[in-house]
């Protein structure tokens, strides 16, 4: 690994200015991603600024109107066994119990995995069915942009040199309401998505009345797709929308071959893995009626 | 030569000062500058478990810490599970189970599943198996360790009660 | 005599049998008889003095560790089998 | 049956406290002063020659001490050497050492830097410049066996049925068993099944990488201490490579974080004695997991195809066995053993099987837990399985129909001695798990049985009294699985002595006689045999100091039992003669050195459940069963963490495991992420039943059980998806896009 220097400003504005003075810096808060890619020489930053003792983000509050603030430094474990993000947000508790494995929550953010943009993300997907908004800082001031709009290439984003990610806003969730996030991986834990699919939706009187699928591993960034959530709505929940959701999905990926799945293979499973989650998000939906 | 920093920590209980180049990981730190050798290298990329340690209540693969992360931190290791002669459950239970062939994945099976059975004192064997996933075996194929797991745990329930 | 099972690849030299009869007391001078028999296929089978280090000999079906040095029976049978260890 | 007080019991480990306590000293844990930090340059390419190498750039980074390249290895000629895996050049084991001239595979090690940290070390590497002439590359073994393929070397010489050709070839050797005749054979056939498969190459995956310290003393003496599955064949490798006479060199075996097989060759330590020499340090290489993947030796690819003809009424009558495996950079496929067990498990009376070894610009194979043999096992048990159903004749049942037995001639000739494969079929037969129905759709039930052989090779050991009563045990075989205690049990049944009072330990290869490699399942049958008869040898000299103690004619028959030596009206305890020694000539010591005979085989057998996700093709193992031929069990709680552990690694290489190569010879999942070793989470407990038919070439009946056990797991898997649904996979790993793609084409 190459040198470099560590600096861990304790407040959002002593980041701020450090960034903007180094803003060839690499942000640093659970380091799952970031010291794998610097070891493998892919990252060679001058400075790393250890962005994880900033109080807003690690932020984790819930107010029923603003919904949940989600510091972006918050790891893992600590999102996973969260009582209010178990009580409002069970699909995204779920999600923290899911990324890597046990010691990799105890330090990797969501934050984090959305930052690192990388197609296959577990948490993506399921933050643009959710509708999160990320909170934008750097020291000229501060801007949001939806989740779904963050990530540009892979491994590429919209934040600015200087810009960092603060938190994230996820709406509260009305009754009704269900998500999933449903991957595919070969092995049962500390895998990459083969596919991904993270789902919302509202039900009310019997039929959906919102609906977002989002999918991971099968574009150069995790793939927000429209077309499922439009032919959801306005439907009973059942086989046929789920079908209809799912080849909007499967129709909708762009995936390539490699390693973990051909294009062919990769089209099959958005369909499949798409109709299960959504599955699991009416049933869960159902239950907070 | 690259610059080092100073870090203050605590290890198992005891107050650590250490120095170290900010690029080298709390492994290394642990390993090399302090010599404790029982955290293990295995991947170096988070996915083998064999470095796991806790710092500040959290399970973490220390391979993926950097040594100046350790300030201020509380950091436990293998080296202190055992209360000075006396084994711990879990240890006694690893021997008994025979829950080891090589060691090489032993310290750090130990220290997550310390820490399981700390937030989770009667774990199903499928929630072992689903803690215990970050850390890989490949000599065992992981039924001794989920019984020397089980055993601990009814073990330390038994002294408790 | 002895049986001596010739592995496939040697059974050229002695135009394609499979098994032969030989004489000796070891493994040496069974090949000696052998090369008598079929000349070259003491070559095959040593080197140095020593069985090449791929083969092995077995006697019985048992492997010799004594190699050459081996004692066979008149009722022995002798295989020339690939030399080898394990994971 | 005789009863003993120790063997078969489960005593604590030796080495536990220092394993659990993490007190334990692994090679990497080693801490010397001064001691400087190695890194190895590897090659980018799969193939390239190389024109030019330039270390001034590193040379000169401050903090490096050393650069070597192979031009710092001797030039003492080729010749063929054997270092306990048969013969080899010697220009082949120093080129994969530190390459010469071209680069064979990605990962090839080009050049080693010493300084004072690893990443000043790392730094330099990645300043010394290499030219290259990049070649195109083959990667499989068809493509390399094909006409106007690019060779790997220009003198290597293809050897048909034991002929130098003389022809420049990557097929180094083509071997045949014939027995019978197989073309009379399948014409008596009712049913004939014949399919060509493939497997992909796998690693050991040991957790603990490859490390090596070396210190080249000024006296000319170099010092290593490494993880190694053989001190011995690292000293006799490492003075060969650096042509110094063997007694110059001492080697410190450390604990060893895992082996099968991956962990015999050398690859760091010549390397690190060149860097040490050099620097005037001592001087210690630790590999990367991606070194591991990239440039240690993992089991071979192959490329099997296997034809079976039986009668209608379940015989087989005829076999044949195409095998060609991928031996990577330098020859030594591992295809031999696997040519000798591809129907080892069968009385068949004609047989013929062609095996081709075969090199490839893969990094050079190495052994891996019964080698050779789980590959074409995959593919005769997946044949069987077809022939049992054509037949309507329950698997199991066609097995036992066929099962090798004493007087069965295995198609490279010998007979086998008394073996126990037919106990391993009823004991799967009888088992709970095989009379337990399946519970849902889209599972199904698979077996499978293989074989392998134990080998033999020499072992020395020693046994010295203490004055307490107590023995200390000196070993040379290192201990990767307990083998301290199933070795020390063995010197304790023999001696009266609880096992705790027998303290083993390993030693350096100044302190022991030479030992083979702790493999070929050879530890506990062939150390404890050792240990066996130090102990004897022990109790032979005691019996001599009980006469002298009594004044007794040395002639004197001497009873020993229990713990207490009598003679006539005299009789004394184990623990008072112990104290005698002194008074009696002095310190009592056992020794013994062997080489042994009566080595057995082993057979084992799975059943595997597995339930199929038709949509996904992802394979869940539900219930396995693993079961083994044991001879006698020593430690069983160490048979069963064998038999569990080679169940697990065969899983593992029937379902995901794989280098995933592209076109170019990278690995593209080369760490322990995407090369996918199975989790806890993975699995279901793995049962095991121990069969012990003795070893009569054992004082205890002991058959070692390192490795049959992984022999069958993919076979009974690939059995397992068949009965599950209805797709019969022919090509390892049977990942869930390769199953889901089999179930498309059904």
């Amino acid at each position: 690994m190459n040198e470099f220097e560590y600096r861990a400003p304790q407040t959002l504005a002593e980041a701020l200015a450090d960034y903007s003075a180094h803003p060839s810096a690499k942000l640093l808060a659970g380091g799952t991603d970031l010291i794998v890619q610097m070891r493998a020489g892919r990252k060679t930053p001058d400075v790393v600024l250890d962005i994880k003792h900033i109080a807003e983000l690690n932020e984790l509050s819930y107010d029923a109107a603003k919904g949940l603030t989600l510091g972006a430094a918050v790891p893992c474990h600590i999102i996973h066994n969260s009582d209010v993000v178990k009580r409002e947000y069970p699909a995204l508790a779920e999600l923290a119990g899911i990324i890597g494995g046990t010691a990799i929550q105890g330090r990797a953010s969501i934050g984090g995995n959305l930052c690192n943009s990388s197609p296959s993300a577990d948490s993506i997907p399921l933050l643009i069915a959710m509708g999160a908004i990320c909170r934008i800082a750097s020291a000229k001031g501060e801007r949001t942009v939806p989740v779904e709009s963050f990530c540009t290439a892979p491994g590429r984003n919209v934040l600015e040199p200087g810009e960092l990610l603060v938190s994230l806003q996820i709406p509260a969730k009305s009754k009704g309401t269900g998500s999933y996030y449903l991957r595919f991986i070969p092995r049962n834990e500390m895998d990459i998505a083969v596919v991904g699919a993270g789902v919302e939706v509202t039900l009310s009187d019997g039929k959906i009345s919102a609906a977002r699928v989002a999918l991971a591993a099968v574009a150069p960034t995790p793939l927000f797709v429209t077309e499922a959530g439009a032919a959801l709505i306005g439907k009973e929940p059942g086989s046929e929308a789920f079908e209809a959701a799912a080849q909007a999905a499967r129709n909708a990926a762009t995936p390539i071959s490699d390693m973990r799945g051909t294009v062919a293979y990769r089209k099959h499973l958005c369909a499949v893995i798409t109709r299960r989650a959504l599955e699991a998000a009416v049933a869960q939906a159902k239950e907070r009626q | 030569m690259a610059s080092k920093v100073r870090v203050e920590t605590t290890i198992n209980g005891e107050p650590t000062e250490f120095l170290c180049e900010p690029r080298q990981s709390l492994l290394e730190c642990l390993r090399d500058v302090l010599h404790l050798t029982g955290t293990k290298e295995g991947c170096n990329d988070g996915n083998c478990g064999a470095c796991t340690v806790v710092m500040n209540g959290a399970l973490v693969t220390s391979c993926l810490v950097l040594g100046p992360e350790a300030q201020g931190a509380r950091i436990e290791t293998v080296e202190g599970i055992a209360k000075g002669n006396q084994l711990h459950p879990l240890q006694q239970a690893f021997l008994e189970e025979a829950a080891l062939q090589c060691g090489i994945c032993t310290p750090g099976f130990l220290v997550a599943s310390k820490m399981l059975l700390e937030k989770n004192a009667q774990p199903t064997e499928q929630e072992i198996r689903l803690w215990l996933a970050n850390n890989l075996c490949r000599c065992t194929g992981y039924d001794k360790i989920i019984r020397a797991v089980q055993k601990a745990a009814t073990q330390m329930a038994e002294v408790k009660a | 005599m002895a049986t001596v099972f010739l592995p496939a690849m040697l059974r050229e030299l002695a135009g394609g049998t499979t098994q032969v009869a030989a004489t000796g007391a070891t493994v040496a001078e069974v090949i000696a008889d052998l090369e008598r028999q079929f000349p070259g296929i003491q070559d095959r089978l040593t080197e140095g003095g020593e069985l090449r280090s791929n083969l092995a000999v077995a006697i019985d079906g048992e492997v010799s560790p004594d190699g050459i040095r081996e004692p066979v029976s008149e009722q022995s049978e002798v295989h020339f089998v690939l030399a080898l260890s394990g994971g | 049956m005789s009863t003993y007080s120790v063997i078969g019991t489960r005593p604590i480990r030796h080495d536990g406290a220092d394993k659990v306590t993490g007190r334990a000293l692994y090679g990497a844990d080693l801490q010397l002063a001064g001691l400087l930090h190695g890194a190895i340059l590897r090659s980018p390419h799969a193939h390239a020659r190389i024109i030019k190498i330039d270390t001034s750039k590193a040379a000169a980074l401050p903090g490096v001490r050393a650069v070597v390249t192979a031009d710092d290895l001797p030039d003492s000629g080729d010749r063929m050497v054997d270092l306990g895996e048969g013969e080899t050049p010697l220009s082949f084991i120093r080129g994969n050492v530190l390459a010469k001239g071209k680069v064979l595979y990605r990962g090839h090690a080009v050049a080693g830097v010493a300084a004072v940290s690893a990443h000043v070390a790392e730094q330099a590497a990645n300043l010394i410049q290499v030219e290259y002439e990049v070649l195109p590359c083959v990667l499989t073994a068809p493509s390399a066996m094909a006409d106007g393929a690019t060779l790997l070397h220009d003198n290597l010489m293809m050897k048909e049925l034991g002929q130098n050709t003389g022809k420049p070839s990557n097929v180094s050797e083509h071997f045949r068993h014939l027995m019978g005749d197989p073309a009379a054979g399948f014409a008596q056939a009712d049913v004939v099944v014949e399919r060509v498969f493939d497997t992909a190459t796998v690693h050991q995956g040991y957790i603990e990488p490859h490390n090596a310290t070396a210190l080249w003393n000024n006296d000319g003496r170099v010092q290593i201490w490494c993880s190694t599955q053989g001190s011995f064949v690292v000293r006799d490798a490492t003075a060969c490579v650096l042509d110094v006479p063997v007694s110059q060199v001492k080697v410190t075996p450390m604990e060893i974080g895992g082996g099968f097989g991956g962990k015999i060759p050398v690859y760091l330590e010549p390397v690190a004695a060149l860097l040490s020499k050099k620097s005037g340090r001592p001087v210690k290489l630790l590999m990367s997991r991606r070194d591991v993947f990239e440039a240690t030796g993992p089991t071979p690819g192959s490329h099997i195809r296997v034809k079976l003809g039986a009668t209608k009424e379940g015989k087989l009558v005829a076999g044949e066995a195409y095998l060609a495996y991928e031996a990577g950079a330098y020859p030594g496929a591992m295809v031999g053993p696997g040519a000798m067990c591809v129907f080892a498990a069968y009385d068949i009376p004609n047989i013929v099987i062609d095996g081709y070894d075969v090199v490839v610009n893969k990094p050079s194979t190495a052994a891996y837990r019964a080698p050779g043999a789980t590959n074409a096992a995959f593919a005769t048990e997946s044949v069987v399985d077809e022939i049992a159903e054509k037949l309507g004749v329950d698997p199991l049942e066609l097995r036992l129909r066929n099962a090798a037995k004493e007087g069965t001639r295995r198609a490279d000739g010998p007979k086998y001695p008394r073996v126990g494969c037919i106990e391993v079929l009823e004991a799967m037969k009888n088992s709970d798990h095989y009379k337990s129905p399946l519970t849902g759709p889209n599972q199904g039930r698979g077996v499978a049985i293989g074989f392998w052989f134990n080998v033999g090779l020499p072992s020395a050991c020693t046994i010295a009294v203490n004055a307490d009563g107590t023995v200390t045990l000196v070993e040379g075989s290192t201990d990767i699985g307990g083998t301290r205690t199933s070795i020390a049990m063995q010197a304790a049944e023999v001696l009266g002595l609880p096992a705790e009072k027998v303290q083993p330990t390993v030693v350096d290869t100044d302190s022991v006689g030479f030992t083979a490699v702790t493999g070929g399942s050879r530890t506990t049958f062939a150390t404890g045999m050792a240990a066996h008869d130090a102990a004897q040898d022990v109790v032979r000299q005691m019996k001599e100091r009980a006469l002298k103690f009594w004044k007794m004619d040395a002639a004197t028959p001497v009873e020993f039992a229990k713990g207490v030596f009598t003679a006539g009206d005299k009789s004394i305890t184990w623990n008072e003669l112990c104290t005698k020694q002194a008074r009696t000539g002095g310190p009592v010591v056992g020794r013994a050195s062997v080489n042994p005979r009566g080595v057995g085989g082993s057979f084992a057998g799975a059943i595997a459940d597995v339930e199929v996700d038709p949509e996904t093709g992802k394979v869940t193992v539900l219930r396995f069963t693993s079961v083994q031929d044991a001879g006698k069990a020593i430690h069983p709680s160490y048979v069963e963490g064998q038999m569990q552990g080679g169940s697990v690694q065969g899983i593992g290489w029937g379902l995901n495991e794989e280098y995933y190569m592209s076109p170019d010879g990278t690995m593209m999942n080369s760490s322990l992420l995407d090369y996918r070793m199975p989790t806890a989470l993975d699995l279901p407990m793995i049962e095991t039943i121990i069969v012990e038919v003795p070893n009569p070439g054992h004082p205890f009946g002991v058959r070692g059980v390192g490795e049959a056990n992984i022999v069958p797991p993919p076979g009974a898997l690939a059995n397992a998806i068949y009965h599950a649904v209805g797709v019969r996979m022919n090509s390892l790993p049977m990942k869930p896009s390769a199953v889901m793609e089999a179930i498309w084409s059904k």
